[in-house]
């Protein structure tokens, strides 16, 4: 199609609605690799993109892991920062005053070490008027239990979301991890405990070692493998998820290109998230925020939820 | 603070797997402070994925070409192969589009010119501390610079530097070029001549611990520049946080060395978590 | 180290035992992908290697899965064969006279589609005089079972590994499925039931859309990611499984070079098999054999065995 | 067959999107035979991952240099730039070093002068039936040859084949060149010219298609060249299996094209199966 030709055609409708927030389009950060918005302020305009995630929140200040936290491997990186962050009372005293001036839907990651810190951080999150919704990461150890991960198991996971749910008056996004044997019995039981989307996924868990040092090459060992080499695990859970639950899904999972957000939202996410390619290009959501819309106008969609699920069997 | 894409001016080896690229950066030099760094970009496509972070060497512009276009501004750096992405670095020429993200970080810190100035760097540290001195230089001040490397190959950009008015003093392991010996035995003596010095290090890691060590004995306050490995640069990930003083379990302290650094003022690290990271490789800024 | 100092140092012992086969050096193929061995016989000598691995043998012939089977993904690719193979009597009768010719153990890799037929399998190899070991997929559905698959449900894992040892006169080696919460508990039931050894990684399962038809990119809609973009999630899965098992384990995934075999060997791989890595250099495994013992002669190892699970904590 | 480590001779764009690569391949041309296809590696890093399949054009030799040398062999390809791996192609020079597996795959059967003998090919079909027409020309074999393309850009190496003394038609889509309409539709009038035709034919699906139904109908010998997606092209994977005749779900039939073809006689293969694939890219060999 040439540059005339595009002129006249009416842009497409680019907004969704997730959980009952509508978002300009479909395109945010993932937790953890946009900070609290304010660090990429100076490469993008916030107000462009769908919405802001922010990192991991927990109740107290949480340090996070030893150094070297991070790893680049083949079309990917692991990273063990531990959960690094500055605790919900100086989010709310130091980050939030920033976000309350952007015109973005600002979605709180947030997460606990125990069962009742989950439920503790979920109330706090409704004293803040601006935060549009909470993205509950169920992907860490639950300390009183052993450190079994919440979200691998079902009962867990479903007993989390169901305290979360009773305590936050906001839409609630639960996000899964892909370290699991059927993600879908997972899916299943936040959904039934009351999860208003789903968010997946997460990182593989992965390691990597220095073999001439022959230590691993991140302090904690293990790390979460995240950028285009999960990519196609990704496609595949969400694609799993979507046939079995009836909320909507946010697609996570080595997106570098408008073409790979495409390939999540036609096997049914609502909605994508951007994670490690921020790191490459600052500005990387405009770009495929751009490329959807062009995908759209190529293939004469005016609306871009159109595409969503429209995956042919 | 930007990201630029844009294109490589020039390539060259300037010492056995040294490599000094000056890139097209228009507006670049009146933001870029010395000790700041800029995230490269390789290429477009992959591998690698994550940008290399790479200290400033300096900025400048070209002069306007015959065909009447404006000076052509530049950013330089001067980077050593170690892997994947700077083999790759290696290989470009000019013309390559490429893409750079900067200046980022805090540089060092430097008001008053009271003191003389001891620059000490090894091998690819030497890199931020030229910017430096050149500023130091412009405000009147004395400097020094302690070069040290394992072989006259690590030892860079010499004639840059006395240019600048520098008084250099070499040291090499092997004692292939200056005096033989470690450039920590060079601080040892020229703290004893000036013991008002200031100091400013970038180097490997068992290096700026022994530069650390001394200075805390002659008691003159040192700026380090430490180099942690990053994939955002601009403190979203917190991939690349060093422990700072006071550090326990209990009361963890992290700082960005991304955002908060790379230059931190030696008394607020942890010295005692640095000096473990055994892993660390040469070359900082 | 130059050309003069490595003439007079020794050459490193490069020979391991696996599960009582003692192999000339740590490095075969992957199942699957080097056919029945005489596909790569013009390209490289096929008793430089480790051993032969031999593509998945069931009872009957299987057709396999429609097309298109395979498509890349980034560092990585997607194959859904279906496990296609000419069935244990045409291997006997027109493979084997070809492998009888070449010095180097021959390892069956074998399946079934119920337990009785991987019973049955078991007992026909015993036949075949020439076969060094057994390696068995578990990583196929239960098609008695609704289609669970063995590999993941530690319980059908330890029942099929269970009869097959009863059947098999050969040592036995169990090939795992990435695609599990927890491998270690698949791999504690493997090594109780009876397995000699422990091969891991087999395939993540994932999914790749192409954006202009809306199709799945591989006729199956799934299909397993093999190739470098896999390697950290296999060297974690190794490392688990090392420090779970008393067997020897076998490592597999993303190997592309002699670094990445090392890498596998650090964290405590008695051995390593390549896969996708042949398609991209037919000859790559005498590469990562040649990069593995000059790395032995530049850190001064005079026996290869000392590299394994040499990981510094 | 054997895996050549070599460098690039020369690397041309001969139509808009469609480039003409000359690689360095001792012994290759005494081995190939036409309908062949090499497996390619694009460069030594990723990406691509995994090799990709091309016919043979031609093999020879460039007549030997001034210094004395021996003349160099080449096998020489023609493809399009469609995806990442042939981007990346477009892009190298001469002097490059790239890796190639071949001769692989059964070519073209052709054993007596009988008859005419029909290539038809479609777009960067064309590619391995060059090769044969110059066999079949040497054999003494009268040749017509049908092409057909969307525009005049896809309608390639003319005057090559020309000068092979081979009758050519040329239709496209758009009357840009040639005939306006389908090729299919030439072949239509051909065979009703010469009934004791032979045909070969190589292109993008559909036309393969039309191809067979009209052979079928005049009831001719067609030998057809396919493409399946690849990751060995040497039988081990079983990814590149298409359905043979006779294929049922019952008693299933799938052949390797990599091994059995890329050609295959017509009547050994499953149309109904292999009209269905439509995703099925143009151009093959
Ligand atoms: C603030 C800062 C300034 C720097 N300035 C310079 C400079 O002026 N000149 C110079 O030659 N080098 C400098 N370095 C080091 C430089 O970033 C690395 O040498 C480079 O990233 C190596 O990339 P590679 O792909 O060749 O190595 P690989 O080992 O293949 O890289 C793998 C990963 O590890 C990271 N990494 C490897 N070595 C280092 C290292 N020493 N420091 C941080 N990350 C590393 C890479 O960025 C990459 O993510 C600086 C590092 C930092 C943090
Ligand atoms: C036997 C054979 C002979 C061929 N001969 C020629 C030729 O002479 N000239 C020519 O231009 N092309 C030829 N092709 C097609 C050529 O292989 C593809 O165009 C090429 O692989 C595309 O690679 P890409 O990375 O640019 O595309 P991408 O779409 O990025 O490739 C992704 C993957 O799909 C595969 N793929 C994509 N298109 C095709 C296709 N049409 N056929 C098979 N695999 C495909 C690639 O190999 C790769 O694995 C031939 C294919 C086969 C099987
Ligand atoms: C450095 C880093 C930090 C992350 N921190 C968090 C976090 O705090 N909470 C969370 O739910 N996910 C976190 N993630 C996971 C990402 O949100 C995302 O799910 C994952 O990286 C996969 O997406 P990608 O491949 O696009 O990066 C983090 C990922 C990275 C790389
Ligand atoms: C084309 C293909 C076919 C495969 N077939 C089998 C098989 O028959 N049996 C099996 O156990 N594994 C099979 N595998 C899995 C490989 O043996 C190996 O576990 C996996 O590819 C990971 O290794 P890699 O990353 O080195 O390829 C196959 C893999 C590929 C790519
Ligand atoms: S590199 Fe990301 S926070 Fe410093
Ligand atoms: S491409 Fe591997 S069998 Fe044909």
């Amino acid at each position: 199609m040439n540059e005339l030709d595009k002129k006249v055609v009416k842009r497409p409708n680019m907004s969704v609605e997730i959980a009952g927030i509508k978002l300009r389009n479909p395109v945010m950060p993932a937790s953890g690799t946009f900070g609290y918005g304010e660090e990429y302020a100076p490469f993008l305009d916030l107000e462009e993109i769908g919405a802001i995630v922010t990192k991991g929140l927990s109740l107290k200040p949480k340090a996070g892991n030893p150094t070297p936290r991070i790893a680049e491997t083949t079309s990917g990186m692991l990273n063990a920062i531990g959960l690094q962050n500055v605790g919900i009372d100086a989010f709310i005293e130091h980050k939030m005053p920033f976000l309350r001036t952007v015109n973005t839907p600002v979605i709180a990651n947030f997460f606990g070490n125990t069962l009742e810190e989950y439920g503790e951080v979920a109330k706090r999150l409704n004293d803040i008027p601006e935060i549009a919704a909470a993205e509950l990461n169920i992907s860490c150890p639950n300390v009183k239990q052993g450190g079994i991960v919440f979200g691998t198991d079902p009962k867990a996971a479903s007993e989390v979301v169901r305290l979360v749910r009773k305590n936050l008056q906001k839409p609630l996004i639960v996000k899964l991890t892909p370290n699991v044997t059927d993600i879908t019995v997972v899916a299943r039981a936040v959904e039934e405990a009351g999860a208003d989307a789903i968010a997946c996924i997460n990182t593989l868990t992965g390691m990597s070692v220095d073999i001439h040092t022959r230590k691993p090459r991140i302090a904690n060992r293990t790390g979460g493998l995240s950028g285009p080499a999960i990519r196609p695990v990704a496609v595949r859970m969400v694609h799993q998820v979507v046939q079995t639950v009836s909320v909507p899904v946010i697609g996570i999972g080595g997106i570098m290109r408008a073409m790979d957000a495409l390939e999540f939202l036609i096997v049914g996410a609502s909605a994508v998230q951007v994670g490690t390619a921020n790191f490459v290009d600052p500005a990387v959501m405009l770009t495929i925020i751009d490329g959807i819309e062009e995908f759209c106008l190529d293939e004469g969609i005016d609306d871009v939820r159109q595409l969503i699920g429209s995956l042919k069997l | 603070m930007k990201n630029y894409r844009t294109k490589i001016i020039s390539n060259q080896e300037i010492s056995p797997g040294y490599f000094r690229m000056k890139i097209l950066a228009p507006d670049f030099g009146e933001k870029a402070h010395p000790g700041q760094f800029i995230m490269f970009r390789v290429q477009r496509s992959l591998p690698p994925l994550l940008r290399r972070p790479f200290g400033i060497f300096q900025t400048g512009s070209l002069p306007a070409d015959c065909d009447g276009l404006p000076p052509k501004e530049f950013v330089e750096i001067v980077y050593k192969v170690v892997g994947s992405g700077t083999s790759i670095m290696a290989e470009l020429h000019e013309g390559d589009r490429v893409e750079l993200l900067g200046p980022l970080g805090n540089g060092f810190d430097y008001t008053s010119c009271e003191g003389e100035k001891i620059l000490v760097g090894g091998g690819i540290g030497l890199v931020p501390l030229y910017m430096l001195a050149g500023e130091l230089i412009a405000k009147g001040c004395s400097v020094r610079l302690l070069m040290g490397g394992r072989t006259r190959d690590d030892i860079l950009a010499v004639t840059e530097f006395e240019r600048l008015g520098v008084e250099t003093y070499i040291s090499t392991d092997d004692g292939s070029l200056g005096e033989g010996g470690l450039v920590t035995q060079v601080l040892e003596r020229k703290l004893q001549e000036y013991p008002d010095a200031e100091v400013f290090t970038c180097g490997p890691m068992p290096m700026l611990s022994v530069v650390h060590d001394i200075c805390t004995d002659y008691k003159v306050p040192l700026q380090v520049s430490l180099e942690e490995s990053m994939a955002c640069g601009v403190g979203a990930c917190l991939g690349c946080v060093v422990k700072g003083a006071g550090h326990t379990e209990e009361n963890p302290s992290y700082l960005c060395s991304c955002k908060v650094g790379p230059v931190f003022k030696s008394q607020y690290l942890d010295w005692a978590a640095l000096g473990q990271n055994d892993d660390s490789c040469g070359g900082c800024a």
